[in-house]
C-alpha cells in the first residue's frame, strides 16, 4: 500500500508495536502482498516491478516458463533473497523484508523447495517431529520431550502423506515422490497459514498426482491454509488451480483463470516461441 | 629440584632400597647394562638428533668390543620421542619405569629436558644431556656435557671484541629460551663494557622463520653507522639455512659484517652451500677439523660406523664421547652401576676430550670444555681461529643475570644443593618461607 | 681492514711500472717464503704474506689465493708445502705448492693446514684486488675496484690516481675516485665530502658517518647534510625494496598454494600431502645436482620438467592409490592423504637422509643484481618471483585454452552431465591431480633455493597454502595469485615494525576477521567446492 | 523441574551408552585393583607409569568426544581445537605453576622461574588469581568457552560454512601457537610450563595422586560422553544434524541455525578445555605445540578412525591411536611413522565408518546398513 494510504489507514499499526509471533492480520483480504519488487543478479533482472496478491485461503498456481523468476520469487517472500527495491507484505502488519528465515517461517509462511530437501539421517518420525510448530529456542528444543498430543498430531499426518509404516525409516531412502510428500506433511506439520510449494509433482506417478492434487486442494480454505503453488505441469495445473498466474521475464503476464491465460496469445507466444536463451538462464 | 626437605629425606631412605632391590636375583651379573637413548628420529629435530642415537650406539658398540663394563654387555634401548616434548616425559618414564635403564644418554632442546627433568628426578634416573644450552639449571640427576653460556658465548664475544675490533652487536635469535637467556647474559656482559644501548640490535624469530629479507636488510643498515659491527646469532638449527642464503645474496660477507653462530655446527653446514659463508664464524667446544688423532680416530670410526666417506662429526656428539667415557669411568669407578653411587662417585672424574685436552666433572654437573672459534670453510668445515687458553669450566648460575647471581650448586654432600643461595645461605626455595605459601 | 705499510711500498712500485716482474726466483725462495708463512701468529703472517707479494714470484697469487681458501697446507712429515685441489672426505688430491704438479692424494690426518683469519683474509683480498686493477676483464676491474673502497689509504693514493688515468672503463674510474674521497674524507677534507654527495654506496654512508662524528664541526656538519641527503633517496629505496620483499615472499607463497589450488579447489581433494609433493620435487633438485656434479646451473634447469614429472607421477599413484576410493568424500581424502605424507616424510628420512641436502645455487642465480648503489635485488628470488608468474600464467593456458582444461571445468561443474557427454572423468581426475601435483613439485624445485631441502620442508608450507587458496577463494587460480601476493606485501610490510612473529600472527587474525567479512574469500566462485 | 532436568537421565535408558559406561567403569576398576593390590613384580601387576598412560589416553578420549559433538553431529570440522585444549591446559597450568610457590629454583615465592631469569618485575595481571584453585578451574571452562563464543559469533553470524570455517579454525589455532611461543606473551615461550610440584596439596609424583587423575580423567570422560550423549538424543541433537545435513531447510523450519552451531560449539569448546586441564597434570608439561595444526588434524583422525558421529567411536579411535603410538615409537623407533601412515590411509579407504562402523556392523548389520547419524552420505560432506 501507498505511503499516503498508510497513513490515512487508522487501523495501521506500527511495526515496532508489533511481536514479530503475533498472528498475522488478514482483516483487510490478501494474505501476502507483493509490490513493485525488482532484483537482479549482476545485470540480469530475475525479478521486474512485480505485483502480485494472494487472498487469505486462496490456491493459486503459478507458471511460467524457466527463468521467469518463480523460485526467485519464493526466495524474495521466505527471506533469503533481499530485493532491491519493492516491498513485501504479510497480512497488513508484518513486513517480510525486515526479517530473516527462521522469523518469519514462524510466522507461518511454509516453503517446500523445488528439490525435495528432507534431512535424509533422520526417520520420517524425527523429521515431522521437528518440523511442528514449537517453542524453538535452544534451551526449550533441548529439553523437550514427545507428549501424548504431538505424537498423535505426528502420527495423523503419517496418515495424510501416507508414510505411516516407514516412520522409523532414515528419510534418506525414501523414493523421490514419497520425499515430496514429507516434505509436504512437513509443511503440515509447521502449520502455517500460507504455503509455497515449489513443483510439488515433479517426478511423481500419476496416482500420486492425483492424491497431492487432493491434499493441496484439501488445504486450502478460508481461514485455513492459503497455498501457492509453482508447478510446471499443466495437467496439474489445471487440475487444481482456481486462479492462475503467468510469470515471464520476472514480471507477471497474465492472471486469471486457467482457460483465460491459456487463451491468452501472450502466453502462448512465451510457450511456444519461448527463446533458448531464456531457457538456459 | 627437591620440592621439601621431608620429601628429601624419604628419599635418601628410598635410595638404598631401591639398591637393593636391583640387586635381588632378578637381575642377575650376566644381565645386559641397559643404556637409554632418548633422541628424537622423526619430527622436526630428527635432523640434529638422529646422528646423537648413532653416536652412542656406536659408542656401546666400541666399548662392548672392548669387553663391555663390570664383565657385562651394554645394551642399547632406543625410543623415539618424535620431537614431541610431552612424548618425552613419557618416554623417559617407560625408559626408567618399564626398561629399567642404568642410564640414559638424550635430548636436544631446552624443553624437552625441562619436561624429562621431573622424571628423572622422580625416578631417581642418570640424564647425559649433550647441546649446548642456556644454563641456569643443576639438576642432582642430570649430567651437562654441553657448553654453558660462559663456555661459549661469552668467549665468543670476547674474541670479537679484542680480536676483530667489533663495536656494534646484532644479538639474532629465535624466540625460545635459550637465545632469550643466551642475549640477557650477552647484553649485560657487553653492557659491562661500556657499549651503549643504540648500539645493541636485539632481533627474535619464529622456528623455522624462512623469510629473512627485511631482518637480513636491517641488519645491513645497521652495519653501515661507520663502526664495526657482527651478528652474534643463536638461531635455531632449520632456519639458519635461509638465514644464510640471504645473507649471501645480499652480498654481507665475513670480511663486512661476520656473524658468529652458536647453534650451525658441521651438521647444519652439511644443508647449506658454503661458498657464501666463507669466513663468517661459530663458537664450539668441538670441531672436525681439529688437528689430534684422537679426534682422527674418532672421525675414522664414525665414517666406519656409518659408511658414509662424507660423514661428519660435530660439537655434541664430542659432548656424548665425554659424556659416555665419563659415565664408564664412574661405574668402574663405584664398581655398580646403582644410580647414586654412580652420582657421587662421577664427580670429579675426568676424561680424555677430543681436542687435545681432558675434561673434568665438576660439582655442579658441568664439566670443563675449551672454547674454539672456528671460521666456516668452503668445504664445510670450520677453521679455528682462537681457542682459550685453558678450559673454562662450566657455570650453572649465570653472573650476569639479576635472578641467578647469588646461586651456585655443589652436589658434594653435605651441601649437595643445585641452587644454594649464597646470600640466604639456603638451598634454593628458602625454607624459611615455606610456611607462607603453603597458607596463601 | 688496512693494508700494512710494507704492502703498500710494494704495490706503489708494482702500480707505478706494471710490467710483469721477473721470474726469476729459485725454489729455496719459494720454500724460503711458504716456511715463513708457517708462522705462529697471524701478524707474522701478515708479514709473510707481504713477503710473497713484494717478492714479485709469479707463483704468488696462486699460493695467496690458496691460502685465501685455506687449500695451502703443509706435510707433518716432510714439511712439503702442497695446494689441495679438493677438500671433502678424508684424503685429499693435492699438488705441489713449488712445482705445481699433482701428486696424487694426502690424507688430511697427515695435513696442516695454514690457517688465516678475518683479518688476513681482509688483508689478501684487497691485495688481489688491487692486483686485478690490471686485469683485461672489466667485470673484474670493477669489482676490484669496489672492493677497494674504504681501503685506501695514503700510500695507495698515487698509484691508483695513476691508474685511473689510464683506465677506460667510466665505472672503474668512478670507484676508484669514490675510493680516494672516502680515504680524504677520512683524512678530514671537506671538499671530499661534496664529491661524495648523494652516492648510496654502503661503505660510503660508513664513511660519513663516522666524519660526521668528528670534532672538526664543518666536516661533522657537511657530513650530516649530505647524510640526510642520501637517506632521502634512500627512504625510495627502502619502499621498493619492501615491496620486492612482499613480492617474493608472496610469489613463495603462490608457488606453494597453487598446486593446492587446483587438486584441492577444482577437484575439492584436501590433499594434506601437497607439502611432500613440494618436498619431492626439492629432493629432484638436489639429486639432479647429484647427477651432474659441477653444473648446478644446468641441473637447475634439467630439474624443472624432472621435478614436475617426479611430483606427477607421485600424484597420479596417490590418486590411483587412495584418493579414486574416496570419491564424493573429500573430508576422507584429509584423513588418508594425511596419512601418505606422513609416509613420504619417513620415507625420505631413511631412503635419503634424515639431514638436510645441499643444493647449491648456480652462480647465475646467486647474489644480486644493482638497480643502484643502495638497492640491489637478490638474483635468486628474483628468479622465483619469475618462475612463479610463469607457472600461474602456464596453467592459466591449461585451464583455459586446452582440451584437458575444458574438460576439467566441465567435471568441476557437472560430474554426470559432462559424463554422458563421453567425457572420461576418471581419466580427467587423474590428469587434474596429475597437474596440482606436478605443479607443487615445481614449487619444490623453486623453494629449494630459498630454504631447507629436509624431510620438514612441506610441512612448513602446506597450512600458507590452504591459508591462501582459502583467502583467494576455492577454486579460483585468479584469487589464489592475488591472495598469495597480498599476504606476502602486507607480511613484509608489517614486519619492520612488529617484528617477524607479530606480524605472522596479525596477517592470520586478518584473515579469520575477512573470511567473517567474505565467507567465500576473495573471488567467490560457484561450482562443487564452494557449495555448503 | 523433571521435566528441565529429563533430558539429562535419558541416556541412562540408552543400552548402547549404559554397555559404554559399563565398560568404561569396569576398567577403571580392573587398572586401579591390578595397580594397588599386586606387588610390583606380578606379571598382572599395572605400573603406575602405565597408569599415567591410560590416564592420558583417556584425556584424549574426552577431546576426541568434543571433536566428534561438533564434527560428528554438527557437520562443522574443527581444525583448531587443540587450541582450547590447550587453553584448558594452560589454565591448569598456571594454577600449578603458582602452587611451587617459592620451591622454584630461585626461591622466588610469587614468580615463576622463567619470569625470573628473563627478569619480570611482576606477576603480569591475567596470572593474577590463578593461585586459587576454584578460579583457576573456573578458567578451565571459561577460557576456551569465551574464545569460542566470540569466534563462533562471528563465524556463524556471517554463516561461514564448510572448507572455509575448518580453515579459520586452522588459522585461529596456528596464530595462538606463535602467540604463545612469544616470550613476551609470559606463558614461558617454547618451554611453556612444567615441573610442577603439586594439584590442591597432593605431591604431583606420588603414585597415589596419579592413580587418582587417572581415575578423576576417567570420571570426567563418562560424564562428558553422558552429556553429549543426551545433547544428542535430545531434540536439539536432532536439530544438529538436521543443521548438518540441510541447513537451509533448518532455517526455514524456523530453528535460528547459528544459535544452535554456537551453543554445542561452546559446550564442546568446554568439553575440550576440561581434557586439557585433566591432561597436563598427567604428562607435567604443557607448552605451545599443543596448538600445532597437526595436532588438531590428529584429533579429526582420531575421530574418523574410530567412527564419526558415534561418540564412543571416537573414543576407541582416540585410545587405539595413541596406544599405537606409544607402542611403535618404543618397538619400531625408525619406521612408527610408516605403521602410523599406513594405518590412517587403510583405514579411511576400507572402513569408511571407522572402527565403529564396523562394530555396529558386527553387532547388528541390518541396523548399521541404515545408520541414521551416517554422515558420509550427507550433503555437507561434500563441502566440509
Amino acid at each position: 500500500m501507498s505511503f499516503l494510504q498508510s497513513l490515512t489507514d487508522r487501523e495501521r499499526v506500527f511495526d515496532f508495536l508489533i511481536p514479530a509471533s503475533s498472528p498475522v492480520d488478514v482483516r483487510h483480504g490478501p494474505i501476502l502482498y507483493l509490490e513493485d519488487v525488482t532484483v537482479s543478479f549482476d545485470g540480469f533482472k530475475a525479478i521486474n516491478d512485480l505485483n502480485l496478491t494472494i487472498d487469505d485461503g486462496e490456491l493459486r498456481c503459478i507458471i511460467g516458463p524457466n527463468g521467469a523468476g518463480k523460485t526467485t520469487m519464493m526466495d524474495i517472500i521466505t527471506g533469503k533473497t533481499r530485493p532491491d527495491r519493492g516491498s513485501v507484505w504479510f497480512g497488513s502488519r508484518h513486513n517480510l523484508l525486515a526479517m530473516n528465515e527462521p522469523d518469519i517461517a514462524s510466522l507461518g509462511i511454509g516453503r517446500k523447495f523445488q528439490k525435495p530437501t528432507v534431512f535424509e539421517a533422520l526417520t520420517v518420525f524425527e523429521n515431522l517431529e521437528l518440523a511442528m510448530a514449537a517453542d524453538k529456542r535452544i534451551l526449550p528444543t533441548l529439553t523437550a520431550r514427545m507428549t501424548g498430543e504431538t505424537r498423535d498430531r505426528i502420527e495423523e499426518v503419517l496418515v495424510t502423506i501416507g508414510l505411516t509404516e516407514l516412520r522409523q525409516r532414515p528419510a534418506g531412502i525414501l523414493s523421490h515422490g514419497q520425499k515430496q510428500w514429507l516434505e509436504i506433511g512437513m509443511l503440515l506439520m509447521q502449520r502455517p497459514r500460507l504455503l509455497l510449494v515449489d513443483e510439488p509433482v515433479a517426478g511423481m506417478t500419476e496416482q500420486e498426482m492425483e492424491r497431492t492434487a487432493e491434499l493441496l486442494t484439501g488445504l486450502a480454505g478460508k481461514g485455513k491454509q492459503s497455498v501457492v503453488v509453482v508447478e510446471h505441469d499443466m495437467g496439474f495445473v489445471r487440475s487444481i488451480a482456481r486462479t492462475v498466474t503467468v510469470l515471464h521475464q520476472g514480471s507477471v503476464l497474465a492472471e486469471g483463470s486457467m482457460d483465460q491465460v491459456s487463451n491468452d496469445p501472450k502466453v502462448v507466444e512465451v510457450y511456444l516461441g519461448a527463446d533458448p536463451d531464456e531457457e538456459a538462464a | 629440584m627437591i620440592p621439601s626437605s621431608v620429601y628429601r629425606t624419604s628419599r635418601w631412605l628410598a635410595a638404598p632400597l631401591l639398591g637393593a632391590a636391583l640387586a635381588t636375583p632378578a637381575l642377575a651379573q650376566e644381565d645386559p647394562i641397559k643404556v637409554g637413548i632418548l633422541h628424537s628420529l622423526s619430527g622436526t629435530m630428527a635432523i640434529s638428533e638422529t646422528v646423537l642415537k648413532d653416536t652412542v650406539e656406536m659408542l656401546i658398540e666400541q666399548q662392548n668390543a672392548e669387553g663391555g663394563l663390570l664383565g657385562r654387555e651394554l645394551e642399547a634401548v632406543v625410543v623415539d620421542p618424535a620431537s614431541d616434548w610431552p612424548l618425552f616425559a613419557e618416554k623417559a618414564r617407560e625408559l626408567l619405569a618399564q626398561e629399567e635403564v642404568d642410564v640414559i644418554f638424550g635430548n636436544w632442546t631446552s624443553v624437552s629436558r625441562k619436561s624429562v627433568l621431573p622424571v628423572v628426578e622422580e625416578l631417581n634416573g642418570l640424564l647425559f644431556y649433550p647441546v649446548q644450552y642456556e644454563g641456569e639449571e643443576s639438576s642432582e640427576n642430570v649430567f651437562y656435557t654441553g657448553a654453558a653460556p660462559n663456555q661459549q658465548a661469552i668467549p665468543a664475544v670476547d674474541y670479537l671484541m679484542n680480536n676483530v675490533g667489533v663495536e656494534r652487536w646484532v644479538l639474532a635469535g629465535t624466540d625460545y629460551v635459550y637465545p632469550r637467556t643466551t642475549n640477557k647474559i650477552l647484553e649485560a656482559y657487553l653492557k659491562s663494557f661500556g657499549v651503549a644501548d643504540e648500539d645493541i640490535m636485539v632481533n627474535y624469530t619464529p622456528f623455522g622463520h624462512s623469510d629473512w629479507q627485511n631482518i637480513v636488510s636491517e641488519v645491513k643498515a645497521f652495519g653501515s653507522e661507520g663502526k664495526k659491527t657482527a651478528v652474534v646469532s643463536t638461531i635455531n638449527g632449520d632456519a639458519n639455512v635461509p638465514f644464510y642464503r640471504e645473507l649471501g645474496n645480499q652480498g654481507i660477507d665475513a670480511a663486512d659484517i661476520p656473524v658468529v653462530a652458536f647453534s650451525v655446527g658441521e651438521q647444519e653446514l652439511t644443508g647449506i652451500d658454503t661458498a657464501p659463508l666463507v669466513g663468517h664464524l661459530a663458537a664450539w667446544n668441538y670441531f672436525m677439523s681439529v688437528d689430534t688423532d684422537a679426534n682422527y680416530d674418532f672421525i675414522d670410526a664414525w665414517i666406519d660406523y656409518t659408511g658414509d666417506e662424507m660423514a661428519v662429526t660435530n660439537d655434541p656428539m664430542e659432548a656424548h664421547y665425554i659424556g659416555f667415557n665419563m659415565w664408564i669411568e664412574a661405574v668402574r669407578k663405584a664398581g655398580t652401576t646403582e644410580v647414586d653411587a654412580v652420582k657421587d662417585a662421577i664427580i670429579g672424574v675426568s676424561v680424555p676430550n677430543l681436542t687435545g685436552g681432558y675434561a673434568a666433572m665438576m660439582p655442579n654437573h658441568h664439566i670443563t670444555k675449551p672454547v674454539l672459534i672456528g671460521e666456516i670453510q668452503d668445504n664445510g668445515q670450520f677453521s679455528i681461529v682462537w681457542e682459550t687458553p685453558s678450559t673454562v669450566a662450566g657455570d650453572a648460575w649465570s653472573d650476569y643475570l639479576p635472578g641467578s647471581r647469588d646461586l651456585i650448586s655443589d652436589w658434594r654432600k653435605p651441601m649437595a644443593c643445585g641452587n644454594y643461595n649464597v646470600v640466604t645461605g639456603s638451598c634454593g626455595g628458602g625454607e624459611t618461607q615455606e610456611e607462607t605459601t603453603a597458607e596463601e | 681492514m688496512t693494508i700494512s705499510p710494507c704492502l703498500r711500498r710494494m704495490l706503489v712500485l708494482f702500480l707505478l711500472a706494471w710490467l710483469p716482474l721477473a721470474a726469476s726466483a729459485q725454489d729455496d725462495d719459494g720454500q724460503q717464503l711458504l716456511q715463513s708463512l708457517d708462522a705462529a701468529s697471524f701478524t707474522q703472517m701478515g708479514e709473510a704474506i707481504e713477503a710473497i707479494i713484494t717478492s714479485g714470484d709469479e707463483r704468488s697469487r696462486g699460493w695467496l689465493e690458496a691460502l685465501l681458501d685455506g687449500k695451502l697446507q703443509r706435510h707433518k712429515e716432510t714439511g712439503r708445502f702442497v695446494v689441495v685441489l679438493e677438500n671433502r672426505g678424508r684424503d685429499w688430491p693435492v699438488a705441489d705448492a713449488l712445482t705445481g704438479e699433482a701428486i696424487g692424494e694426502m690424507s688430511r690426518r697427515d695435513l696442516d693446514r695454514l690457517g688465516i683469519n678475518n683479518a688476513l683474509r681482509g688483508q689478501l683480498q684487497s691485495a688481489l684486488a688491487v692486483l686485478d686493477l690490471h686485469v683485461p676483464e672489466t667485470r673484474d676491474r670493477r669489482e676490484a675496484a669496489r672492493a677497494l673502497l674504504g681501503d685506501v689509504d695514503a700510500s695507495l693514493v698515487e698509484p691508483l690516481e695513476a691508474v685511473i688515468r689510464v683506465e677506460e672503463d667510466a665505472e672503474v674510474r668512478r670507484l676508484l675516485e669514490q675510493g680516494l674521497a672516502i680515504h680524504r674524507l677520512e683524512q678530514g677534507s671537506l671538499e671530499a665530502v661534496a664529491s661524495l654527495q648523494g652516492s648510496l654506496n654502503n661503505r660510503v654512508r660508513a664513511a660519513l658517518n663516522s666524519a660526521a662524528r668528528s670534532d672538526d664541526p664543518a666536516l661533522a656538519e657537511a657530513a650530516s647534510v649530505a647524510l640526510a641527503d642520501i637517506e632521502q633517496q634512500m627512504k625510495l629505496n627502502r619502499g621498493l625494496e619492501t615491496l620486492y620483499f612482499g613480492l617474493s615472499l608472496g610469489s613463495v607463497l603462490v608457488l606453494a598454494a597453487i598446486g593446492l589450488a587446483i587438486t584441492f579447489g577444482v577437484m575439492g581433494v584436501i590433499n594434506m600431502a601437497h607439502g611432500e609433493l613440494i618436498m619431492l620435487g626439492a629432493y629432484t633438485t638436489w639429486a639432479m645436482q647429484q647427477l651432474l656434479p659441477g653444473q648446478p646451473g644446468l641441473a637447475m634447469v634439467l630439474s624443472i620438467p624432472a621435478g614436475f614429472l617426479v611430483a606427477a607421477l607421485a600424484g597420479i599413484a596417490i590418486e590411483r592409490g587412495v584418493i579414486q576410493f574416496l570419491k564424493g568424500r573429500p573430508l576422507e581424502t584429509l584423513l588418508a592423504t594425511f596419512g601418505v605424507s606422513l609416509i613420504l616424510q619417513q620415507l625420505v628420512r631413511t631412503v635419503i637422509s634424515p639431514l638436510n641436502r645441499t643444493v647449491v645455487t648456480p652462480e647465475w642465480m646467486s647474489g644480486s643484481i644493482m638497480i643502484n648503489e643502495g638497492l640491489s635485488l637478490t638474483l635468486n628470488r628474483l628468479y622465483v618471483l619469475g618462475f612463479a608468474l610463469v607457472v600461474f600464467a602456464g596453467l592459466m593456458l591449461v585451464m583455459r585454452r586446452t582440451r584437458l582444461g575444458l574438460e576439467v571445468r566441465a567435471v568441476t561443474q557437472n560430474r554426470a552431465m559432462a559424463r554422458s557427454m563421453g567425457i572420461r572423468a576418471t581419466r580427467v581426475d587423474i590428469m587434474t591431480f596429475a597437474l596440482g601435483s606436478g605443479v607443487a613439485g615445481l614449487a619444490g624445485v623453486a623453494l629449494s633455493q630459498l630454504t631447507n631441502v629436509g624431510p620438514n620442508l612441506g610441512q612448513n608450507y602446506i597450512i600458507d597454502s590452504f591459508m591462501v587458496v582459502v583467502f583467494g577463494g576455492v577454486g579460483n587460480l585468479w584469487g589464489t595469485l592475488v591472495a598469495g601476493l597480498s599476504l606476502g606485501v602486507i607480511n613484509q610490510v608489517l614486519e619492520p615494525w612488529a617484528g617477524a612473529v607479530l606480524a605472522k600472527i596479525l596477517v592470520l587474525v586478518f584473515i579469520i576477521l575477512f573470511i567473517q567479512k567474505r565467507p567465500r574469500g576473495l573471488f567467490p566462485q560457484k561450482g562443487r567446492a564452494a557449495e555448503g | 523441574m523433571h521435566s528441565s532436568t529429563s533430558w539429562l537421565a535419558r541416556p541412562f535408558r540408552e543400552r548402547a551408552t549404559q554397555l559404554f559406561l559399563g565398560i568404561l567403569l569396569a576398567s577403571l576398576a580392573t587398572v586401579t585393583l591390578l595397580n594397588l593390590a599386586l606387588p610390583a613384580g606380578h606379571p598382572l601387576h599395572v605400573s603406575t607409569y602405565t597408569v599415567t598412560l591410560l590416564g592420558k589416553y583417556l584425556s584424549y578420549a574426552l577431546l576426541a568426544v568434543a571433536v566428534d559433538l561438533v564434527w560428528g553431529y554438527l557437520g562443522i570440522l574443527s581444525l583448531g581445537h587443540g587450541a582450547f585444549f590447550a587453553l584448558g591446559g594452560y589454565a591448569m597450568g598456571m594454577y600449578l605453576m603458582r602452587q611451587i610457590g617459592d620451591r622454584g629454583t630461585y626461591g622466588d615465592p610469587v614468580l615463576p622461574d622463567f619470569m625470573v631469569f628473563l627478569d619480570w618485575d611482576s606477576l603480569p595481571w591475567y596470572w593474577l588469581g590463578f593461585d586459587m584453585a576454584w578460579f583457576a578451574f573456573l578458567m578451565v571452562l571459561l577460557a576456551p568457552g569465551l574464545l569460542a563464543l566470540v569466534f563462533g559469533f562471528l563465524a556463524f553470524r556471517s554463516r561461514v560454512t564448510g572448507v572455509y570455517l575448518s580453515i579459520i579454525t586452522q588459522a585461529l589455532t596456528f596464530a595462538l601457537m606463535l602467540a604463545f611461543f612469544r616470550n613476551e606473551m609470559g606463558f614461558g615461550g617454547n618451554n611453556g610450563l612444567t615441573d610442577f610440584k603439586e594439584l590442591l596439596g597432593f605431591d604431583l609424583r606420588s603414585d597415589a595422586t596419579r592413580l587418582g587423575l587417572f581415575l578423576a580423567t576417567g570420571i570426567a570422560l563418562a560424564l562428558g560422553y553422558v552429556l553429549c550423549r543426551a545433547i544428542v538424543a535430545s531434540k536439539l541433537g536432532r536439530v544438529s544434524v538436521a543443521t548438518r545435513d540441510a541447513e537451509a531447510r533448518t532455517r526455514f523450519l524456523g530453528y535460528r541455525v547459528e544459535r544452535f552451531q554456537l551453543f554445542i560449539f561452546v559446550v564442546s569448546a568446554m568439553l575440550a578445555g576440561v581434557a586439557g586441564a585433566l591432561y597436563v597434570p598427567q604428562v607435567g608439561i604443557i607448552n605451545p605445540s599443543e596448538f600445532s595444526p597437526i595436532f588438531s588434524i590428529e584429533i579429526v583422525l582420531w575421530v574418523a578412525l574410530g567412527g564419526r558421529a558415534t561418540l564412543y567411536g571416537a573414543v576407541i579411535g582416540a585410545i587405539l591411536v595413541n596406544y599405537a603410538k606409544t607402542v611403535f615409537t618404543g618397538v619400531m623407533p625408525d619406521a612408527w611413522l610408516f605403521a602410523l601412515g599406513g594405518l590412517f590411509v587403510l583405514v579411511t579407504v576400507l572402513l569408511p565408518k571407522g572402527i565403529a562402523g564396523l562394530l555396529a556392523y558386527r553387532v547388528n548389520p541390518q541396523r548399521s546398513a541404515r545408520k541414521p547419524d551416517d554422515p558420509s552420505t550427507s550433503p555437507r560432506e561434500v563441502s566440509a
